[in-house]
């Protein structure tokens, strides 16, 4: 029993700190709702060796845990950077799982994917669903077109999963790029004509892939709480009123303290998952979906907090808080949603009893 | 227990719906159509002067300023009446509904000559400079300073926030510390402020939507005369109390005012099969539907209280916290319903999740109305105060030393 | 536009309380745990003249109105008293309504009557449906056996609602008397042989005993909560510490106010479901279902933040929070439940979309 | 990141188990059957010790002490092989897990000869005898008065209350005040009381339930030796301090310990065909699901701070607080699913139903342990304190005042 990080792990922690803190990310998400390009992170992300962190070493990548994309997520949500990796990650893994030819130049970088997940069966519904029009999975597969899909738009290689869960690799697919409320996540419709490449995949596989989008969909999330809990900490004990720092009225002090606890919760749940991820295949989806159940809450919660501790203020669109009100309220629709996410928690409890 | 009309109110409602389908073609459109917003203002000011006329503005103001001396309940059967119309009500919420009353109660008589006039007819449109960037929920720690001149005019340096219609507003009632030795309540003067007085300088404030739907406004040396002062030098956080409980008022009646109802929110429910099937989706429904419907019954039994001469207290502002939190359900839930469609900046429920965050703040925080409702209304013990006796410039250099 | 009381409804009420402060009710609820005999409070009832109260003149009753009766089923839940009127005024609104011959004797009070109910269709379920197994209205109708019907022990005549809502009279049926957990509150799971008079009442009658049986109890849960929040509110006066009455810290004071929106919206929707009683018949079921919800959520909060505030002293058998919080807890699952009550909100706005 | 034990902790584990395996036979049920609840304390006592003189009791205790001087890793194999076993644990978890540390750290030599021993081995039973009915959240405000005699003996009067085990405890060990003319925190001293002595009542406290889980204690003139004072006269607070350190550690090792599980809320439902595919039930049942298995990994993640040397902060407390609102949340939900039947009294969901409540104020309420929190961990400042370095008899009369 031993949940510290490793020399290793503290390492790619700090150094995906470092790279993120040389952008601008977060007055870039607020120019980016004015129209203003995103910069472009990839290069970054391809220099500190992430579009290959989940693929073999034999294959160009780092053959690294889930748990380690985890940590780079946390970071990325931290200053809601535009990294591609929660389309590119799932997308990497299944590529190389499958044996796929051109699997270097996605671990390098060199070509970005992206996944176009599907939902796994669950204890009420044995065929697997997808997003259809609506951030929610719910609609049996074979749409032709696939809406919202995540970090779509620019990807080199789409990774699908259809019905059945059998996976097929898609290039040169036809995307129309969106955005919604949150100029930093990509979005894109996938119009897809069925002219794929089988993936030689296993339905289990495919269905890890969804999870682990849970699981970094979750870590982005604590990353993100993480900041709006500071930003707010740090501003109850400079703003004073009525003689005293508005910190010290419990209206506010356990305020902040609730978003505190959510934040713990879901990190002990980024661990579950984390394990789950590397060495407890069977608890994954019990695992990822309540990591996402729980850090989904979290978000909403410390980004409505964040806005509220700073008053008026904290709602203009000069300050850093709507931003990350932004990121929640577009990922709480995303991937499933986080409705979905809990409604699957209590699928696999249900199913287990 | 009746909530219908007495033959006296019905047959003023009668009158007031008769005018409204008279006149309703020469009303503007409730929203600015894209482009022009000068031309659209000025229709509306010329729509405010028509329903002044008509006597459909200033309802409750007293005949010998221009009012029509009537109660509370004309006055929700007007705004009932020109929300069933279809058709705008007067552009000048803020003066007529707040600002105008205080004129009225703390003004001298030639303030109210030369000002009431003009804001009944929104000829002239003002705005409340209150707030302050370092006073939010401590309002009376205001920190614009006014300083006497030997020729009895006063210079005023400050910042006021949060303010509505300034850019295009004719005049301010503005709140300044006059005397900073004093404990924060006792330093305090209201004063009239020409808006295009030299040294008044008013920028748009964009929300989380990216409109301005405030402004900011700089004061740099404004020279204002000592006619300005409103209801005496010193005497000014009386005087704003007076427009406090106003405000108070419009909000207590006001809480379908906001647009938000059980019906908007059911609307794209009921167009979704699977949704209005799901247990969970009834659930949150059928729990905001019902706070919703519970805030029109509070709006009449504000109403009730009103109309046999009782002051609404602070309870009326739990009702906006039901407000804010129930929209906020409201809108969580279409936006789960509908999916990510629901936030394209162009669509109503986005820019509802983004104005809603905002107005949780606006008008006092919860907490502070959770506050003064504990202690007012069941009598609860204050908290402590630190700073009660103690001179505002001896406070202020303690908040500095404590965040130094 | 006027919802203050009338002179007539003013004195009810006073006469209601004062009439009730004239038994030890609320310790005989905690002794009635331990097996006492609850004190017989209909002789009271009889003579304060509550059976007949929604009973026509000409009929012996008082001919008032639904809002009325609610008025007096406030005061009985400030003291937890056990009077059946839940069971009883209900059915004797559609005795008379259907003209049965006996009503006198069950507007005197000589006779008791209790109401067998079932919830009307809705825009889901086009079938009654009643109280199964489960404090829930989810079965079709047609079983053999009612289970916890409120106030059904004891009563002399039983007015039951059927399957397609047609409603029959029936003396002399088998109750068997449970208790759960409110020792005040008379249940019984009824066994019916189907040899009943029918009634002469439309289904729209039915329905609106339904709906008359929310509404009073959303009137019995107002006043609980309005007891618990002079409680609460008076040890948070009186006990320190810290050297400050715990009422002026914001996490006690917050809660307590938090009660009182709870039950100033409450209050707000009785005056809804009055009228409705009584001059809005259409929006009955809506403004019934909504005093119900709201009030029963007040009762939740209002309970569980009285004893917290009392802190541990609060959660003894000897202190009178707890008996509030029983009442809360059996009366949430009864008739249909705070739950179905919210569902037909719900299912009245959507029908009216 | 391993959630596996290492060889040797497996090695540990896996002689714990053989130990167990041998021995469950000898071991009495979990709960008293009904009847004669003095031979189950008897048997309840030699199970302990047993469970002593096979290491497995004191296991964190120092070998010169008689306990085994392992790790909190070795504690949490033990408790989980002894909860696998389906045998009952230790019968004094206070005495083992809070008071013998505290002990420990602060009683004299004579002391621990003397007390630590019968304790390990449930010969002589302790209680804690901290709390009193008017110091909930203030400990420190207690009023239990201990008075020096002459002869050095000191006579002790008071009230106190939640006092788990008294009815069969030897000794308790007691917080009173020895000095009231100094500011509150430093007027107190810790004293072992022979629950035996002339003077002392034990009464039960009935919870909601009905069951007296809790003991109040009385003290009438209660003599006790010079040698009964535990860390010095006046020190009682820092003594206390430890104490409580131990039952945060407890608390925070023990969340799955309450015996609330995702899978026991999920049981019910799982056998509801109808409520298993509510999408309302699901989602009260994923929330609350997923807040324990937070909890679970959350005891994981204190386990690695505490073998890495590091003390658990305040930090733990808040899984106190998710455990209680989840398990609310849990009753809650299956009684709306069950239905009435759920709150018959000698359903395990109506004994839940009636336990939650107080343990939200058990061992800190809510918002002490979220003002503990948010000012150590957080860092925000404090509460005005209106009760520093005033002493305690002042305060005293301040409150009657304040009241009268």
């Amino acid at each position: 029993m031993n949940l510290s990080l490793s020399d290793e792990q503290e390492l790619l922690r700090e150094a995906a700190r470092g790279a993120l803190s040389r952008h601008e990310t977060v007055s870039a998400a607020r120019d980016a709702l004015e129209g203003a390009a995103l910069p472009d992170l990839w290069p970054m992300a391809v220099e500190a060796g992430w579009p290959g962190l989940l693929v073999g070493e034999e294959r160009g990548g780092a053959a690294l845990a889930p748990f380690d994309a985890m940590l780079v997520m946390v970071e990325c949500g931290r200053v809601l950077a535009g990294v591609p990796l929660l389309g590119h990650l799932p997308a990497a893994w299944l590529l190389d799982r499958g044996g796929w030819d051109g699997v270097e130049a996605v671990a390098s970088g060199e070509r970005r994917a992206a996944i176009v997940p599907a939902q796994p069966p669950g204890d009420l519904d044995p065929g697997w669903t997808w997003d259809p029009e609506r951030g929610k999975a719910r609609v049996p597969a074979g749409g032709e077109t696939a809406h919202w899909v995540v970090d779509a738009p620019g990807a080199d290689v789409l990774v699908v999963v259809g019905a059945d869960g059998a996976v097929s690799v898609v290039e040169g697919a036809t995307v129309q790029a969106v955005t919604r409320y949150d100029a930093t996540r990509g979005l894109g419709h996938v119009t897809l004509d069925g002219a794929g490449t089988p993936l030689d995949v296993s339905a289990q596989d495919a269905a890890s892939a969804w999870y682990l989008a849970q699981a970094l969909l979750a870590a982005e999330s604590v990353g993100a709480v993480e900041t709006c809990l500071e930003m707010a900490v740090q501003y109850a004990k400079e703003r004073f009123t009525f003689g005293r720092a508005i910190g010290s009225y419990q209206a506010v002090k356990h305020q902040l303290v609730e978003v505190l606890r959510l934040l713990e919760n879901s990190r002990s749940l980024l661990y579950y998952a984390g394990w789950a991820g590397e060495s407890g295949p069977d608890e994954l989806p019990l695992a990822a979906s309540a990591a996402r159940s729980v850090a989904g809450r979290a978000l909403d919660a410390a980004t409505r907090i964040n806005i509220s501790v700073h008053g008026g203020i904290g709602a203009t669109w000069e300050h850093d808080a709507p931003l990350f009100f932004r990121r929640a309220q577009l990922s709480r629709r995303l991937v499933g949603g986080t409705g979905g996410a809990t409604d699957r928690v209590a699928g696999e409890l249900l199913a287990a009893a | 227990m009746d909530l219908n009309d007495t033959p006296e109110q019905a047959e003023y409602r009668a009158r007031v719906r008769a005018w409204l389908e008279e006149h309703r073609d020469e009303a503007p459109p409730d929203r600015p159509p894209d482009g022009d917003e000068d031309a659209y203002l000025a229709a509306r000011r010329a729509w405010q002067g028509k329903l002044a006329e008509a006597g459909l503005a200033g309802v409750v103001w007293p005949k010998e300023v221009g009012g029509q001396g009537l109660g509370p309940i004309e006055q929700v059967t007007v705004n009932q009446e020109i929300s069933a119309a279809g058709v705008p009500g007067i552009l000048d919420v803020i003066g007529v509904g707040m600002l105008g009353p205080t004129i009225i109660a703390h003004g001298s008589d030639e303030q109210k000559a030369r000002y009431l006039g003009p804001m009944l007819h929104a000829d002239e449109v003002w705005c409340q400079l209150f707030s302050e960037p370092a006073a939010g929920s401590d309002l009376a720690g205001i920190q614009s300073r006014a300083k006497l001149g030997e020729d009895g005019s006063w210079t005023l340096n400050g910042q006021k926030v949060w303010t509505t219609n300034a850019h295009f507003a004719s005049y301010g009632l503005l709140l300044a510390r006059t005397d900073p030795d004093v404990p924060k309540h006792k330093g305090l003067t209201m004063f009239v402020v020409p808006m295009d007085a030299p040294g008044v300088t008013v920028r748009g404030l964009r929300q989380i939507s990216g409109e301005a739907e405030f402004n900011e406004v700089f004061f740099d040396d404004v020279r204002l005369d000592a006619d300005a002062v409103v209801g005496g030098v010193g005497n000014g956080w009386g005087t704003a109390l007076t427009t406090l409980m106003y405000e108070r008022l419009t909000i207590g009646l006001g809480s379908e005012g906001l647009g938000y109802s059980a019906e908007r929110f059911t609307q794209p429910i009921a167009a979704d099969p699977e949704a209005r099937g799901n247990a969970e989706v009834r659930k949150r429904l059928g729990e905001l539907g019902a706070d919703f419907i519970a805030l029109r019954f509070t709006g009449y039994r504000t109403l009730t209280a009103l109309a046999s001469g009782q002051i609404p207290g602070p309870e009326s502002a739990l009702a906006k916290v039901t407000t804010v939190n129930a929209a906020v359900a409201g809108t969580d839930l279409i936006a789960d319903v509908i999916g990510p469609e629901a936030l394209d900046e162009s669509s109503e429920w986005a820019y509802a999740i983004s104005f809603l965050p905002g107005l949780k703040s606006a008008g006092g925080t919860e907490e502070i109305l959770r506050n003064t409702v504990g202690e007012r209304v069941l009598g609860l013990p204050p908290e402590p105060r630190l700073d009660k006796g103690i001179p505002f410039s001896e406070l202020r250099a303690k908040e500095r030393e404590a965040t130094a």
